[in-house]
């Protein structure tokens, strides 16, 4: 109750320092690992609360705004609260109790090295997406930004092996490169011509750009964010493989590829405005772009064998439809989007702790050996079996809204073809999917593979797992909720033009 | 060194002249050509001619490397000082104007001390690296010269 | 007329000096025929005037630094290698050379004349130290007095300079070899 | 103006002659300069490229004396004679501390290059860059 | 609380309390006596410094007249927040890179050289203090030649650890009197058509002078002498075994300071003595600097990348960072001399703190080989902790000081259209990731060769390297006294030319 005490002011400074204050601690408990790990579910518990608490208060339509300092003049790290940035922030912290939760019994499980040290980068990460939830500009965004991509590294290259640093080097180079060689040139030239970067309903592009050029940006926008893994910058996410599975988890529902998707929606939403894309047709080559990775992403992932490398290129072709949204420039798009990360987020971290879970229990990254081995880990692979139904689209899980919201989008923006590709996606998406779980279920041990004694991973595994597969029946449920919330994102500039 | 008698008699009456001759140049450097960076050079050549006939160790018997720094050092400082001073008599750096009764004057006392000073600093500098070389030991064969 | 039949001649010997230098792989040779060149511009500089000049330069190129330049050697090596004539290591100076030499060229298309007591040089502030140094000063020597006053503290630059020099020499040559080479080199002998 | 054509080709000699003498000596001092600077990064021993250094050098205070030089004047010192017309003094004191600057920068330049010769046993440029050359790769060295 | 006289008297005390504390610190011999009185008075040096600058940064130009002869008679000092600014990075990084020199020099330097080492050092300091301050164009000789012999000798005396040291202070030595050279003939040429050396008047003469041959050729030469001193491609041939083989302090402080104040120096003379009367300099800034520059920029990142000593990393990182400042000074604009500033500030600092965690790993790891250095992360955890902080303000990662020059660069750029211009300065931040990941990946995540024993290094080298690392940060997150100081000191050199600018 004491929570109630706290201005929405200082709880949204908590909700932002709290975590990295966290790191230092988790680096004092360095000898005293159940402490440790104490302290990282605790802090992942305590910042979902203050993120809770924001909600609440942002309900009550208390919006609040912290002013830490300006770094160039006109350039504050400014964070205030948005609808977008609230649903994010919301999804980050609380995955996240989850996936602290399910690392520490992996990395227990696994008997990793450098258990603090991944626990304090893990912290990071978070602290930096909640950071990129909360900007109130485009600069401080991109400063969080950047901070998760630093953040991440040494989280992706964690097990120090040859195979493990190259893999982290490319994520690495990929996404830096992106964002500075595109990212920070969009960001600059948006300074440069509209002479602010804040976040502001409507966008602040409109009568500052010449359409003839919005393209052009949209473009170094669209793949500078590299996080959002539109192809043909994709390629850092499967190299981000090697990592251990609740990275592979925070890389792909918690933080990083969110980040990613987030970050796109929100440039086109406050930096551009809707309207403007949509009166300039700036974005409708982003939609054949978009459609392409959907397809391409999918198809590969069905060539796949490597059980993670499968998600990850589900990943890629799951967040297109987040671009498709984005790039459909419209109301319905916009909600399609929002609601695509938060139902792919909370089914694709389902998918790689059962994937994790697999490894640490029997030790299988293959699709093809893990045939009849749900008969050995069944929870496991029940949720596994439950969260593919929510990324393909099916009711009652989750992801069926998304979808749904996406197709009136195209077929409110009038793309035909789009509403297609959207259908061709699902498909394909039942067929990498699948048969992974049924096969598990339901199939044969394969000839000459030893029976294996696996069993289910333990408590602190499983929990999580159950958790989040629950979660995305749930969402089925209270869809309808973030519809309405989602319905308060502004669209248009107030009243009496931009302030 | 020892069978060179007459460049050693020549060299000991030559000496005097020349250091006598850099002072008369450092002196009257006011007047005609001249001045303390010249009598410094004629100086120290007095010196390397002392060396040349008498063999370095003799002429580092008489100033030995440290003299030669702390001779270098009191003739940067000397100049150094006089600009000190001007500060201290409430003036910019290096004005001499009040080192006399009156500026003029002032400017000539202050004009032969910051000359004193290159004099003196230039001879012990110059001295200094000829030592340097000339006592560093040849690592060179015999076929090479 | 006189005056510049001198000029041409010193200047004529100046060029073949260091010509000469540029041929010579006896670096002994080299050295005096320095000391020769520091003559010649001295004499130069007497015929332009510079007495102060030409008093420091013949003390110093033609007397100390060739003392250095043999105390030197008789540390190093009396001979050049012979010069190996390989187009590479031919072109890009002579190259560098004749462009900067052509700018230079192009450059004094538009300077004063020599001697023109108008040129701005003469007109500006060395005029003004001519007119002024024996009311401030006292010094009959203008060169004196803007050397230890006017300009007194670039001089104390130029002391400095030298006293860094010395510096920079002793700590690179001015204390014995290592005792442990010495000590091997006496173990051989 | 026809009457003046004619005269125009002997005044444009006359013109070039006045402009060559006025000019002679900064090119002769140019040359100079030239063949010192070719010294100084055309040859490989390091003595050599000092004396041509040297040679740099002293051209360029020559080309500063040049300036200074008032036609038909004398050397600065003030004589008394209110007529007398005296060349510029202070090309004179740039060129003092320049000849102190050069005989400082000779001395530790022969300096380094004794040190060299003690390190390395050459003083030519190109044997140097071997042995250098085989520190940087020893793996060649090995070969060799 | 300071008597007015002092005040008055600071321009002065800046070059003349370490030029008079030098002597002494040959005379002191001894390690720890001469180490002392350098550090003192690199301190003391540094305060005045500050205050210089805190005196300045309201627009004020303090003008002094020494021996009280009135320019253009005399020689002149004159301060203003463009080299006040460079007067307090210079001090600043003398005082700190001294205090790390005490154990470092201790290490790579025979102790009955310290005497003489630090004299040479403190005049190092001296004359490049000298250099900044003087608004009279010989004395910037004079001045220069102290700062250049002495950092032959230091850099020389790198030789106890690696001989190649002594050809490399050799070849820095010819360069950079040739250098030195070409400078004095342009400022002989500026002489003749103008007969004053004083910068101010030189201007004003060159305004009257209007276009000629002489003084084109006057603005080429000491573009080139200054190009030579700050080592712009491909007159850049001497740094890289210079910086590599040097002591590790002297690296620290050259690397740090005396290209910074070559191309101050620039700065000065482009825009204060030539101020852009003649067309003939934008023709040569825009057509011969800027595409060297950019070729620089890419050449020394790239050729960094493949180096396998650190230090020769470093080095060569140095001539592509020094091409950022030249590529600012092309726009001719506002925006991008504020950026060239700024970023001679920003390299000075993360320079400075890399090469100190260079010199770090020297001591304590007898070796600057990368491949030699694996795992060393984890041995040395501040030492290399500060090494991926300055390594990254080099990048221009945010949060970092390099990140705010960066910006502005890129945004002066755009502002003037050059597209490709921004397009390359951005490509090169990524090579410059490359280089400095490589050695980061190499410390954190290789394990370290077998039987190498590493200690963290000694406090007093900690210290100012993570001053400066912290520095980095500090004015990355606040960059707004690094950009008044370079808005004011560009908006200077603006007024100060007839550049005609909206």
């Amino acid at each position: 109750m004491t929570m109630m005490l706290l201005s929405t002011n200082s709880a949204l400074f908590l909700a932002l320092f709290l975590p990295l204050s966290a790191i230092v601690l988790l680096g004092a408990l360095r000898e005293f690992p159940r402490a440790r790990d104490v302290a990282h579910v605790g802090t992942a518990v305590v910042t979902f609360s203050l993120v809770l608490l924001l909600l609440v208060r942002f309900l009550k339509a208390d919006i609040p705004n912290v002013f830490l300092f300006e770094v160039m003049p006109g350039l504050p790290i400014n964070f205030s609260i948005e609808p977008l940035g609230m649903v994010f922030a919301l999804l980050a912290s609380g995955l996240w109790i989850f996936i602290s939760l399910y690392a520490v019994g992996y990395m227990r499980a696994n008997g990793e090295e450098h258990q603090t040290r991944f626990a304090m980068f893990f912290t990071l990460a978070v602290a930096a997406a909640l950071g990129i939830a909360f900007s109130a500009n485009l600069f401080t965004l991109f400063i969080y930004y950047e901070l998760l991509t630093l953040s991440t590294y040494p989280l992706v290259a964690h097990k120090g092996t040859p195979e493990a640093r190259r893999g982290a080097r490319i994520y690495l180079s990929i996404l830096l490169s992106t964002s500075i060689g595109f990212f920070l040139v969009a960001i600059i030239w948006t300074w440069t011509v509209a002479g602010t970067l804040d976040f502001a309903a409507g966008g602040i592009l409109q009568g500052h750009l010449d359409p003839g050029y919005a393209p052009l940006l949209l473009a170094l926008f669209a793949f500078g964010i590299g996080k959002a893994a539109l192809m043909p910058f994709h390629r850092w996410l499967p190299s981000a493989m090697v990592a251990p599975a609740p990275v592979s988890a925070l890389l792909h529902a918690v933080a990083v590829v969110k980040g990613g998707v987030f970050t796109l929606l929100k440039v086109s939403v406050y930096i551009f405005g809707t309207g403007f894309l949509s009166a300039t047709h700036a974005a409708v080559w982003l939609c054949w772009v978009a459609a392409i990775s959907i397809i391409v992403a999918a198809v590969i992932a069905i060539s796949k064998d490597d059980l993670k490398a499968r998600l990850a290129y589900s990943t890629i072709s799951q967040l297109a439809y987040v671009t498709l949204g984005v790039a459909l420039a419209n109301q319905m798009g916009m909600i399609g989007s929002t609601m695509q990360i938060v139902m792919h987020a909370m089914a694709k971290i389902t998918l790689f702790m059962c994937a994790g879970a697999i490894y640490v229990a029997a030790h299988k990254t293959k699709v093809s050996e893990m045939s009849g081995l749900g008969r050995q880990m069944p929870i496991t692979f029940i949720a596994f079996f439950v969260a593919s139904l929510s990324i393909v689209g099916l009711p009652p899980m989750g992801g069926a809204w998304s979808k749904w919201f996406l197709l009136l989008s195209a077929a409110d923006a009038n793309q035909i073809a789009m509403i297609a590709v959207l259908g061709i996606g699902s498909l394909l998406s039942i067929a990498y999917l699948m048969p992974i779980p049924v096969k598990a279920l339901f199939g044969a041990v394969p000839a000459g593979q030893a029976p294996s004694d696996a069993h289910e991973p333990p408590l602190s595994m499983l929990l999580p797992i159950c958790a989040t597969a629950l979660g995305c029946v749930l969402l089925f449920f209270f869809a309808n909720e973030i519809y309405g919330f989602l319905l308060h994102v502004p669209l248009l500039p107030p009243e009496g033009g931009l302030q | 060194m020892h069978h060179h008698l007459i460049l050693r008699v020549v060299a000991k009456l030559l000496l005097p002249f020349i250091l006598l001759y850099a002072l008369y140049v450092q002196w009257h450097g006011d007047y005609g050509p001249g001045g303390g960076f010249q009598a410094g050079v004629i100086f120290a050549v007095g010196f390397i001619l002392y060396a040349l006939v008498y063999g370095v160790d003799a002429l580092v018997r008489v100033v030995p490397r440290g003299v030669l720094v702390g001779a270098m050092a009191v003739g940067l400082l000397l100049y150094a000082g006089t600009g000190v001073v001007s500060l201290f008599l409430g003036l910019d750096y290096l004005d001499y104007s009040r080192l006399a009764h009156d500026p003029v004057h002032g400017q000539e006392w202050g004009i032969l001390l910051v000359e004193l000073g290159v004099g003196i600093a230039v001879a012990a500098a110059m001295t200094a690296i000829f030592v340097a070389f000339a006592t560093r030991e040849p690592d060179i064969d015999d076929e090479d010269w | 007329m006189g005056i510049i039949l001198v000029d041409l001649m010193l200047f004529g010997f100046l060029v073949l000096t260091a010509l000469a230098i540029m041929r010579l792989t006896n670096l002994f040779a080299v050295t005096m025929l320095a000391g020769l060149f520091s003559l010649l511009a001295a004499g130069l500089f007497v015929t332009m005037d510079a007495v102060d000049v030409a008093f420091t330069e013949a003390a110093v190129g033609a007397g100390i630094s060739t003392v250095l330049m043999l105390s030197a050697l008789a540390l190093t090596a009396r001979n050049e290698k012979p010069f190996v004539i390989v187009s590479r290591r031919m072109a890009v100076p002579l190259i560098c050379c004749l462009v900067t030499g052509a700018a230079l060229i192009y450059g004094t298309l538009d300077m004063p004349a020599f001697g023109d007591p108008d040129a701005p040089v003469h007109t500006h502030v060395g005029g003004e130290y001519i007119t002024r140094v024996i009311p401030d000063t006292g010094v009959p020597n203008i060169v004196t007095a803007v050397l230890a006053s006017y300009r007194g503290y670039d001089t104390l630059g130029e002391t400095t300079v030298i006293f860094v020099a010395a510096i920079a020499v002793l700590l690179l040559i001015g204390f014995p070899r290592s005792a442990t080479r010495r000590r091997d080199e006496d173990g051989s002998e | 103006m026809p009457e003046t054509l004619p005269e125009q080709v002997p005044n444009q000699l006359a013109d070039l002659l006045i402009f060559i003498g006025g000019h002679y000596n900064y090119w002769m001092v140019i040359v100079l300069m030239m063949i010192g600077l070719y010294i100084t990064i055309s040859r490989g021993n390091l003595v050599k490229k000092i004396v041509g250094l040297n040679i740099f050098q002293t051209s360029v205070f020559m080309l500063y004396i040049s300036m200074g030089k008032v036609a038909g004047g004398t050397a600065p010192i003030i004589t008394g004679n209110p007529d007398e017309v005296y060349s510029n003094p202070l090309p004179h004191v740039l060129i003092l501390t320049a000849i102190v600057v050069g005989i400082s920068t000779t001395a530790l330049a022969l300096a380094l290059v004794v040190r060299i010769r003690e390190a390395f046993g050459t003083i030519e440029e190109d044997e140097i860059l071997t042995i250098e050359r085989d520190l940087e790769f020893p793996a060649q060295e090995a070969s060799k | 609380m300071i008597p007015q006289a002092i005040i008055s008297q600071l321009p002065i005390l800046q070059v003349i309390v370490p030029l008079i504390a030098a002597p002494f610190c040959a005379l002191l011999g001894g390690r720890n006596r001469a180490w002392a009185l350098a550090f003192a008075v690199s301190l003391v040096t540094f305060a005045i410094s500050a205050m210089l600058f805190a005196s300045t940064l309201d627009g004020t130009v303090l003008s002094y007249q020494l021996g009280g002869w009135a320019p253009p008679i005399g020689i002149e000092y004159r301060v203003d927040a463009l080299n006040a600014f460079v007067l307090l990075i210079v001090s600043g990084v003398g005082a700190l890179t001294m205090l790390y020199a005490r154990e470092s020099v201790a290490y790579e330097i025979d102790e009955r050289h310290h005497g003489l080492f630090y004299s040479a050092f403190v005049f190092c300091m001296t004359g490049l203090l000298g250099v900044t301050i003087t608004g009279d164009a010989f004395n910037v000789f004079v001045f220069l030649e102290i700062s250049s012999l002495s950092t032959y000798a230091l850099v020389a005396s790198g030789a106890k650890r690696d001989r190649r040291a002594l050809t490399a202070a050799y070849n820095y030595l010819i360069m950079g009197t040739i250098g030195a050279t070409f400078f004095v003939i342009g400022l002989g040429l500026l002489y003749m058509i103008t007969g004053t050396l004083n910068m101010a008047d030189l201007a004003h003469k060159l305004v009257e002078h209007g276009d000629s041959r002489t003084l084109r050729m006057g603005f080429a030469f000491i573009v080139v002498g200054f190009g030579l001193k700050l080592a712009m491609f491909p007159l850049h041939l001497w740094l890289p075994n210079a910086y590599t083989h040097a002591p590790s302090a002297v690296s620290a402080f050259v690397s740090a300071t005396s290209t910074k104040v070559a191309v101050y120096l620039m700065l000065r003379f482009l825009f204060t003595v030539f101020g852009f009367s003649i067309p003939f300099e934008v023709d040569v800034l825009r057509t011969i600097v800027l595409p060297l520059a950019l070729i620089g920029i890419l050449a020394g990142s790239i050729v960094a990348v493949f180096q396998e000593d650190l230090k020769r990393l470093l080095a060569y990182s140095s001539i592509s960072q020094i091409g950022y400042m030249l590529v600012g000074i092309t726009l001719l604009t506002p925006g991008g001399l504020m950026a060239s500033i700024i970023h001679l500030f920003n390299h000075a600092v993360a320079k400075a703190a890399l090469f100190m965690v260079a010199g770090a790993y020297v001591m304590q790891a007898g070796t600057s080989t990368i491949s030699d250095l694996r795992g060393v992360g984890r041995d040395m955890p501040f030492t290399t902790a500060a090494f991926v902080v300055g390594g990254l303000s080099l990048v221009g990662v945010p949060m970092t000081v390099g990140f705010i020059s960066k910006w502005y660069l890129v945004q002066a750029a755009l502002e003037q259209g050059w597209w490709p211009v921004a397009g390359l300065i951005v490509l090169s931040s990524l090579v410059a990731f490359a280089y400095v990941w490589r050695f980061v990946e190499a410390a954190y995540m290789y394990p370290t060769p077998d039987g190498v024993i590493r200690r963290e290094a000694p406090l007093t080298m900690l210290i100012p390297m993570w001053i400066f690392a912290g520095s980095s940060i500090f004015f990355g997150l606040n960059a707004s006294l690094t950009s008044a100081a370079a808005s004011r000191a560009a908006s200077g050199l603006i007024a100060a030319s007839s550049l005609i600018w909206q």
